[in-house]
């Protein structure tokens, strides 16, 4: 196979479902009687001045940085066959806890900031570790139990906030917890911006945004080059083989639930720590579950759901000069779903054409390059792709990209 | 011959199992009866008459009928291999195409539009998970998301400036009403039922609040839902579509080489999940006379765990949705009766204390009896609990269910599986 | 036999490709009415996919089929089950968690005013049960069956079809002797209706016993017919693979003193019932093959499972070298040197959509050269890989291959070979060449003998007879989770084995 | 997007020549369309501009409005002043941007301008405990069975305060008589807005329990209340607008007695009248209550006609501070 054709094939996928999106979303905008050109162009219209475009990324990368941590959380457990689908109440619940106790504290800054994140994370991961625990002491299957600790986890979150950790004063409209004091926020990144000769945007960018990145490597390293995420990865595409090699199931689930749960746990503090300062009614609710559209779309790699995070964060600051264009922001929320729908089946549409290509030359091609044709036959999750190598999931004559990789 | 050994009944479901062994029917009885006699005690002790008032029985029918009907969509989707996440998305759009037909052709547009919608929503699935072969998962939360914004879109597109009313967020109020049903003389007209059931006797004015509960005032797509189950029963395991449908699900590759059209079945069986699931929002529609947006409130998750709950059987689910809506009835009738519930789970749980001893489980026996004691510590001491806690009594009884019962659920063996022909 | 008569099914240059494999090329094949026609050939010599071409699962990308003398398309097995073609595959097709009758009647049910009749369906089933002597119980679940029953369920499936020509693929890979001899009974049965049977094994001395005519693939094409009066299994395996018959038989005795594996009192519970295993004690000595022979079902895989510590024990001890590991860990047993090559490759063997070098860390997690402390070792799994496939003839690409990729046989190559190279003290080996060719049989026998003979302690479980009793120094016979006899493998016959195995024979207990 | 059409950029085209009046509207959840106070809001912008002229830029936040602050930002970025928050969640966001600003007027419904600190925020707040007074009293007065009840949407503040003028009003009139008091979600869980479902189940439960006459503040629950009244042959309160002229199916309509009405439409035309003249203050609150008519009770349908003077006897009494409604249960 020529270069051009590898490549050809590699960016197949990608371009491939971006046009299908676009063709939906532009059918959906022109019977709305507008000009998808236009939408285009707004969409990417972030402003005129330096500082309104600096400001632009700042609030992409501020809604995508929670994206990240949800979709890392889901994926996590999606690599081991277990679908996680109590993130919401996880991060609900480890949030209105760790506002709760930076709020009680005054320790030296980095200090307080750390005992936050700390609080967060062992709370994310106790409320897994009960769905954890349920399904290998009683066989609960975890995607009951983790939905309705998620109600579970919003009622307690609810009941806390109005009863004992009420900080705010009985008069306002929305119940929040105490502030938590300066010593506990997080710096923001807006430093970076001048450092780089950009203009100055309005808001902060999230300083979370390095312990996202800092988790998304580590949890990349650990998955991908450790013991333990080969016994995890191998108890996701096969539990039987995975018992009879020596690793422990039970532990295992355990042991990935608590840490599915501890990055859930973080999923609400760039808020919390940049911007908010504490855990109210209005606190944003649902990343959980848009984490695991971001982990599906990002394949369940880092890279990835850093991909999709950004997409989904830049498709919400959208939604604003849609409106400006008299363009309603439901149809941002239809591209979102276009997108993830149209991604996973140009993915596989790809995947064949890959193969009917290799089936013409003389390369091994495997008969899957991952996603979803697994499936390990345990819980619906389907099986989680499998690892994304160099080469390992596509045949010699492919090893320069996955045909899925690039491009979202 | 080789070893052919006996086997046990095949599970019906973990409570029933755990329960009643496996001599099903009679046991049944005396369970229900158990359970009846029970609530009765708690009833007149704790003087909490919403516990079995009809007023309770009809709204957890209310609740539990939205649910039934989702989980059956995920019956029929998953006893054919297709994991159904989406049944929220295809839910969703059952809301949406009933209010849209309801307010132009009345109740009988508004079942039919609400199906096709939840249709068109499974056919989204199908196509994506049959004939692409994406993952189950992928596909049922990008349609959980791209539901939400088609229904808003739609209504944007439909609803503004629309002289029948409506706007983003709802439909023009429905045409016509469904029609309901009383059992005459019993529970309407002399109401004979609601009289000894106001007598607050024991046992006797509980049973006449179920009996009134289930009968007074029903509407018919409950008549409809409760009719579905046995007649999903009979259609996938009494007949030759229903027995292809469920080979897809257990062993498509061994479907296909008897030349079952396996893709066909999937997709059937994937858009009648669909239209089950749209009608499940045809209910909710059906309640309010209009549709709103936000009108599942994740009734279609709960769904899908009630299919679980249930075993993956239709007698099970129905279960499984009962229990959520009686639980969620309980809770939103009265704050006060949930504590009474306490009582319950106290005697509950000293029984199951009981029995673990008898069966030498000592540990068992010790961690139900502390459980027991510390709900009737709390059932005396605490007079109403907040609302925080008391909105998640279904979801923790549904739990608490799960857990103590044993677990021995089997899902479809090929579900959630990606099949292509040839590559197995 | 009648020359000029048109023939029950022949197939024309017959060429299928699959992605990077050319699994047929120009293939012929010429099957008469009426006879037991055998089709020979190494693992992936592309028998099963020339018989999944007749039976409509894929087309051919070229040539073409015939059927009495006309050519047919099939579109989907449907055509061809209505074209009189049954097909029993390699791997069972079964539902598990459906009856008997269920299973049968899929596809092509009787129904009365829309329903399943069942009463009919059990009518039908029964009357094939009898009149070809399968023995079948029509409402029995599936998972509850042994797998000779489950291949007479495929049968019976054929035959409720009404087929006229039954494909069988290796369906003696999994039978005792006494099964094989009730499966020809029932294929004598078959042939005297006048039905036709396409016949697949690798068990050259059954082909010559059963079948009327030999064809013999190598690499995907036909290399011939051969006549089973005439050609001995010897002549048969070299237009295969052009190597000798391989044969299990040890060499001298090896056993040493010193034991490695005492299994004392062994009892493993099953749910509910009678113990899966029950009461089993054996020594296995350094250098020593212990054999264990039983009908499938009869606790065997629990025991592995049992010494292996993937099911926990009800009673008894299990000593390797000086140490108790009953409560041990399959990981700790398995860095003890415990080595396991299991019954089910797919199931418990490999992560088929992995690469071949992550399948090689697989079991071995927490050693070198695949490991460096908490890491993994790419490099070093790699270059380890690259050996085991040198070293044990895995015929794949590259260690960045995805397991599921390779044929059975190579899979369970590079599983033995796998093993192996961890050095373990003693070796469970359970059907280590199930449905794997001559070629590599003989292969993985060499292994099997060399690493005894360096003093390795193997237990064998297997169904091949001929494999057990030339491999053991010690033979146990397995019944009802019990030790039922111990023999000599040196003056055994398969048959009296087999006797022994059904519970036909008196239990004889020799010396352990 | 070369193009620098800077200040009007992306706007609508419909910028009239009659007044440079540009304001920006940025919805709660559910955005226009909503039958309710979005909707309400919106009335009153297109009231002041039928006699201001001018023109209007309507944003809504996405599905978990987290881009609140973004909404409020691009408006007065586009030069859209005054831009107008509707909805009390804007609350906790408001001062930043209002800081960021200062020469842009803001004013944000439901909640107080005054506690900011900016100078530039004003806070329309309606006495929504006043008006659920005057509906305690009609239920009260109205009821035969002498128990009435409140089904409220979710348990916040803004809608306790509705349940304690409710209460306030019913004992008031009637001393002793039972009200009977249920939320349909907890705070922070917003499904109680928009569950029809749920509120027909809360609502019937009080009508069987006893109640003849049923106040709601549940936002797109409140079908279900009517629904439930209809049902049982009882009768229910609207609330916010007149929910008798808006709800389009005549069995509903007939069940609704009152409607505790609060008029956005009317404060919000009010500030930008100022607003135009100039007479904006800033960092103040602006109260909606009896006296000014911000709040009160619908008469459409006449079923409370026969006890109008008693109910503005209570009014009067109300605002002349002889009752000191509550605002927390
Ligand atoms: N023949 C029938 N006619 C009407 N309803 C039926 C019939 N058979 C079953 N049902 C109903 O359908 C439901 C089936 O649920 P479920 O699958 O648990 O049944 P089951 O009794 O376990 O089935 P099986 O007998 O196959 O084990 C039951 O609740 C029952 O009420
Ligand atoms: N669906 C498929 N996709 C890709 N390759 C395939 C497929 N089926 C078979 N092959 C390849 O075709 C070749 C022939 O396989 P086939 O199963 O026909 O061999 P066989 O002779 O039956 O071997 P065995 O004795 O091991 O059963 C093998 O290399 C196999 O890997
Ligand atoms: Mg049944
Ligand atoms: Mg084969």
């Amino acid at each position: 196979m020529t270069l051009l054709r590898r490549t050809g094939l590699a960016l197949l996928a990608p371009v491939l479902a971006i046009v299908v999106a676009l063709a939906i979303s532009a059918l959906v905008i022109t019977l709305i009687g507008e000009n998808p050109f236009t939408a285009v162009r707004v969409m990417f219209d972030f402003g005129d001045t330096p500082s309104q475009q600096t400001q632009a990324m700042v609030v992409v990368l501020n809604r995508a940085v929670p994206l990240f941590l949800a979709g890392l959380a889901v994926s996590v457990a999606f690599r081991m066959g277990l679908f996680n689908i109590g993130v919401e109440g996880q991060y609900r619940l480890a949030t209105i806890l760790a506002a709760a106790v930076g709020a009680a504290v005054a320790l030296p800054g980095p200090l307080h900031v750390l005992l936050i994140v700390v609080v967060a994370m062992a709370v994310g991961a106790i409320w897994a570790g009960i769905v954890a625990l349920l399904k290998v002491t009683r066989g609960v299957s975890e995607v009951i139990s983790s939905i309705m600790l998620n109600f579970i986890a919003l009622g307690t979150a609810s009941f806390l906030l109005t009863g004992p950790l009420r900080g705010s004063e009985p008069g306002a409209s929305i119940i929040t917890t105490a502030d938590v004091p300066e010593s506990g926020w997080f710096p923001g990144l807006n430093g970076v911006f001048s450092v780089l000769g950009l203009a100055e945007p309005r808001t902060e960018l999230y300083g979370f945004l390095l312990v996202a990145v800092v988790v998304g490597v580590v949890v990349s390293v650990l998955i991908k080059r450790t013991r333990f995420g080969f016994d995890l990865r191998a108890s996701g595409l096969s539990p039987s083989a995975a018992t009879a090699s020596g690793v422990d199931a039970r532990g295992m689930v355990i042991k990935t639930m608590l840490i599915s749960g501890a990055i859930a746990g973080l999923i609400g503090l760039p808020d919390l720590l940049g911007d908010q300062h504490n855990y109210g009614t209005e606190f944003t609710s649902g990343l959980g579950f848009l984490g695991i559209a971001v982990a599906l779309l990002g394949r369940n790699t880092p890279v990835g759901i850093a991909l999709g995070a950004l997409l989904f964060g830049f498709l919400d600051r959208a939604a604003i000069p849609l409106q400006f264009a008299d363009i309603p922001a439901s149809v941002v929320t239809i591209i979102q779903g276009t997108i993830v729908l149209s991604v996973v089946i140009a993915n596989e549409v790809a995947r064949r054409l890959t193969r009917r290509q290799a089936e013409r030359g003389n390369a091994v091609a495997p008969p899957s390059t991952g996603d979803g044709s697994t499936g390990g036959g345990q819980g619906p999750g389907g099986g989680p792709p499998p690892d994304d190598g160099p080469g390992s999931a596509t045949g010699p004559g492919l090893t320069t990209a996955q045909p899925q990789g690039a491009g979202r | 011959m080789s070893t052919a050994t006996t086997t046990p009944a095949p599970s019906r479901g973990a409570l029933t199992d755990r329960l009643l062994g496996r001599n099903p029917q009679r046991r049944v009885l005396y369970l229900l009866l158990g359970l009846v006699v029970l609530f009765s005690a708690v009833r007149v002790i704790s003087g909490e008459q919403a516990l079995t008032s009809s007023s309770t029985f009809s709204a957890a029918l209310l609740l539990a009928v939205p649910l039934a009907l989702v989980a059956l969509g995920g019956l029929f989707s998953e006893r054919a291999g297709v994991v159904n996440i989406g049944l929220e998305g295809m839910m969703i759009l059952g809301t949406w195409g009933a209010g849209w037909a309801g307010y132009q052709w009345g109740w009988t547009g508004a079942l039919i539009g609400g199906a096709v919608f939840g249709a068109a929503g499974g056919l989204v699935h199908a196509i994506a998970t049959v004939t692409f072969g994406v993952d189950h998962v992928v596909s049922g939360v990008a349609i959980n998301i791209l539901a939400e914004g088609v229904v808003r879109f739609l209504s944007e597109l439909l609803y503004t400036d629309n002289a029948a009313g409506g706007g983003v967020t709802q439909s023009p109020p429905l045409s016509s009403r469904p029609p309901s049903f009383s059992l005459p003389v019993l529970s309407s007209g002399p109401d004979l039922l609601g009289d000894l059931e106001g007598k607050h006797w024991f046992l006797l004015s509980d049973v006449a609040g179920l009996l009134r509960g289930l009968t007074n005032g029903v509407g018919v797509l409950t008549v409809l839902a409760v009719l579905l189950i046995p007649a999903s029963y009979l259609v996938l395991w009494r007949t030759a579509f229903g027995l292809r449908l469920r080979s897809c699900g257990e062993n498509p590759a061994a479907a296909d080489s008897l030349g079952v059209p396996v893709y066909r079945l999937k997709y059937i069986a994937v858009i009648i999940s669909g239209a089950l699931a749209g009608l499940g929002g045809v209910f909710l529609v059906f309640i309010a006379t209009i549709y709103r947006e936000g009108q599942t409130g994740g009734r279609g998750f709960i769904g899908l765990a009630a299919l679980i709950f249930g075993n993956w059987r239709p007698g099970g689910l129905a279960a499984g949705a009962g229990l959520f809506g009686f639980a969620d009835a309980l809770q939103l009738r009265s704050a006060t009766a949930v504590v009474a519930l306490l009582l319950l789970i106290a005697v509950l749980l000293a029984a199951v204390a009981v029995w673990q001893a008898l069966r030498g489980k000592r540990t068992q026996a010790v961690l139900a009896a502390v459980f027991a004691a510390a709900a009737l510590v709390a059932f005396l001491t605490v007079d109403e609990l907040p609302e925080g806690i008391v909105s998640f009594t279904p979801h923790l009884t549904t739990l608490l269910v799960l857990s103590l019962a044993s677990q021995r659920l089997r899902m479809p063996k090929a579900d959630g599986l990606v099949y292509r022909r040839g590559e197995h | 036999m009648n020359e000029s008569a048109p023939l029950a099914v022949e197939l024309r240059g017959i060429t299928k490709r699959f992605p990077g494999v050319v699994a047929n090329k120009d293939i012929e094949l010429r099957v008469r009415r009426g006879e037991v026609h055998a089709i020979v050939g190494e693992n992936g010599a592309g028998k099963s996919t020339l018989m999944k071409t007749l039976y409509g699962m894929h087309r051919p990308d070229e040539g073409e089929i015939l059927l009495d003398g006309t050519a047919v398309t099939f579109k989907s097995p449907a055509d061809a089950i209505a074209a009189g073609i049954g097909m029993v595959h390699q791997h069972f097709m079964l539902a598990d968690n459906f009856t008997v009758l269920e299973n049968v009647v899929l596809g092509s049910e009787p129904t009365k005013g829309g329903r399943l009749d069942r009463a009919e369906a059990r009518r039908r089933i029964r009357e094939i049960s009898d009149r070809y002597a399968l023995g079948l119980d029509p409402d029995t679940l599936v998972e509850d069956l042994g797998v000779g029953d489950r291949q007479r369920v495929e049968i019976a499936k054929v035959l409720y079809r009404g087929a006229t020509t039954l494909i069988l693929d290796e369906p003696t890979a999994v039978l005792v002797p006494q099964e094989v001899d009730e499966l020809f009974g029932n294929l004598a049965e078959l042939k005297r209706e006048g039905l036709t049977v396409i016949f697949i094994s690798h068990k050259l001395d059954e082909v010559r016993k059963v079948a009327d005519s030999i064809t013999v693939i190598r690499r995907g094409t036909t290399v011939g017919e051969a006549d089973p009066r005439t050609t001995t299994a010897k002549q048969l395996a070299e237009m295969m693979v052009g190597a000798e018959l391989p044969t299990p038989q040890t060499r001298t005795s090896t056993v040493r003193d010193t034991p490695v594996l005492q299994l004392r009192g062994v009892t493993v519970a099953t749910v509910g019932g009678r113990p899966a295993v029950d009461d089993v004690s054996l020594t296995v000595r350094e250098g020593e093959v212990v054999g264990i022979a039983g009908v499938e079902g009869n606790g065997q895989a629990e025991l592995v499972d049992a010494i292996m510590g993937l099911r926990p024990l009800a009673a008894g001890s299990i000593v390797l070298g000086a140490d108790d590991i009953a409560g041990w860990s399959t990981r700790r047993r398995r860095e003890q040197g415990l080595g396991f090559i299991p019954e089910d490759r797919h199931r418990q063997g490999m992560l088929l959509e992995a690469p071949l070098w992550e399948n090689r860390i697989l079991g071995h997690q927490t050693r070198p050269p695949a490991v460096k402390g908490a890491f993994i070792d790419r490099k070093g799994a790699r270059a380890d890989t690259e050996r085991i496939m040198r070293d044990y003839d895995v015929r794949a690409p590259g260690p960045d291959t995805l397991a599921v990729a390779l044929s059975g046989g190579n899979q369970q190559k590079l599983i033995v070979g796998r093993e192996m190279s961890a050095r373990p003290r003693l070796l469970i080996a359970a059907h280590p060449t199930r449905g794997v060719d001559v070629g590599a049989q003989s292969v993985i026998w060499e292994l099997l003998k060399d690493a005894r003979a360096e003093g390795m302690g193997i237990v064998l479980v297997s169904a091949d007879l001929d494999e057990l009793i030339g491999l053991s120094d010690t033979l146990h016979v397995m019944l009802r989770g019990a030790l039922v006899a111990t023999l000599d493998p040196a003056s055994l016959t398969p048959e009296e084995l087999g006797g022994h195995m059904t519970g036909a024979r008196d239990t004889t207990v020799g010396a352990a | 997007s070369d193009e620098d059409d800077s200040a009007s950029g992306g706007s609508s085209e419909s910028s009239s020549a009659s007044g440079d009046l540009r304001i920006g509207l940025a919805y709660d959840t559910g955005g226009r369309g909503d039958k309710s106070f979005n909707d309400s809001a919106y009335a009153g912008v297109e009231a002041a501009i039928a006699s201001l002229g001018g023109e209007v830029q309507e944003l809504s936040p996405n599905d978990d409005a987290s881009n609140r602050p973004e909404l409020l930002t691009q408006l007065a970025e586009q030069g859209f002043d005054p831009v107008i928050a509707v909805g009390f969640a804007y609350g906790d966001i408001i001062s930043d941007i209002a800081a960021d600003f200062p020469d842009t007027t803001f004013a944000i419904i439901d909640s107080t301008g005054v506690d900011l600190g900016e100078g530039n925020v004003t806070g329309l707040q309606f006495a929504a405990n006043e008006g659920s007074f005057l509906a305690g009293v009609a239920a009260a007065l109205k009821s035969t069975t002498n128990y009435v009840g409140f089904v409220g949407g979710v348990e916040t503040p803004l809608i306790q305060s509705f349940e304690a003028g409710f209460a306030a009003g019913a004992e008031a009139a009637k001393p002793g008589i039972t009200v009977d008091v249920k939320y349909i979600s907890p705070a922070g869980d917003f499904s109680g807005f928009s569950d029809p479902a749920r509120g027909q189940i809360v609502a019937q439960g009080i009508f069987d329990a006893g109640a003849d006459i049923v106040y709601h503040a549940a936002g797109g629950s409140g079908t279900g209340v009517f629904e439930a009244a209809a049902a049982s042959g009882k009768r229910a309160i609207g609330v916010d607008s007149d929910q008798y002229q808006t709800v389009d199916d005549p069995a509903q309509q007939a069940v609704i007695m009152t409607s505790m009405l609060k008029r956005v439409d009317n404060a919000v035309e009010a500030f930008i009248t100022d607003f135009s003249e100039g007479n904006v203050e800033g960092g103040t609150d602006i109260t909606n209550d009896l006296e000014t008519e911000g709040v009160g009770l619908s008469y459409s349908g006449g079923f409370i006609d026969d006890i109008k003077t008693q109910i503005d006897e209570f009014a009067q009494q109300i605002i002349d501070g002889e009752i000191e409604v509550p605002t927390a249960p």
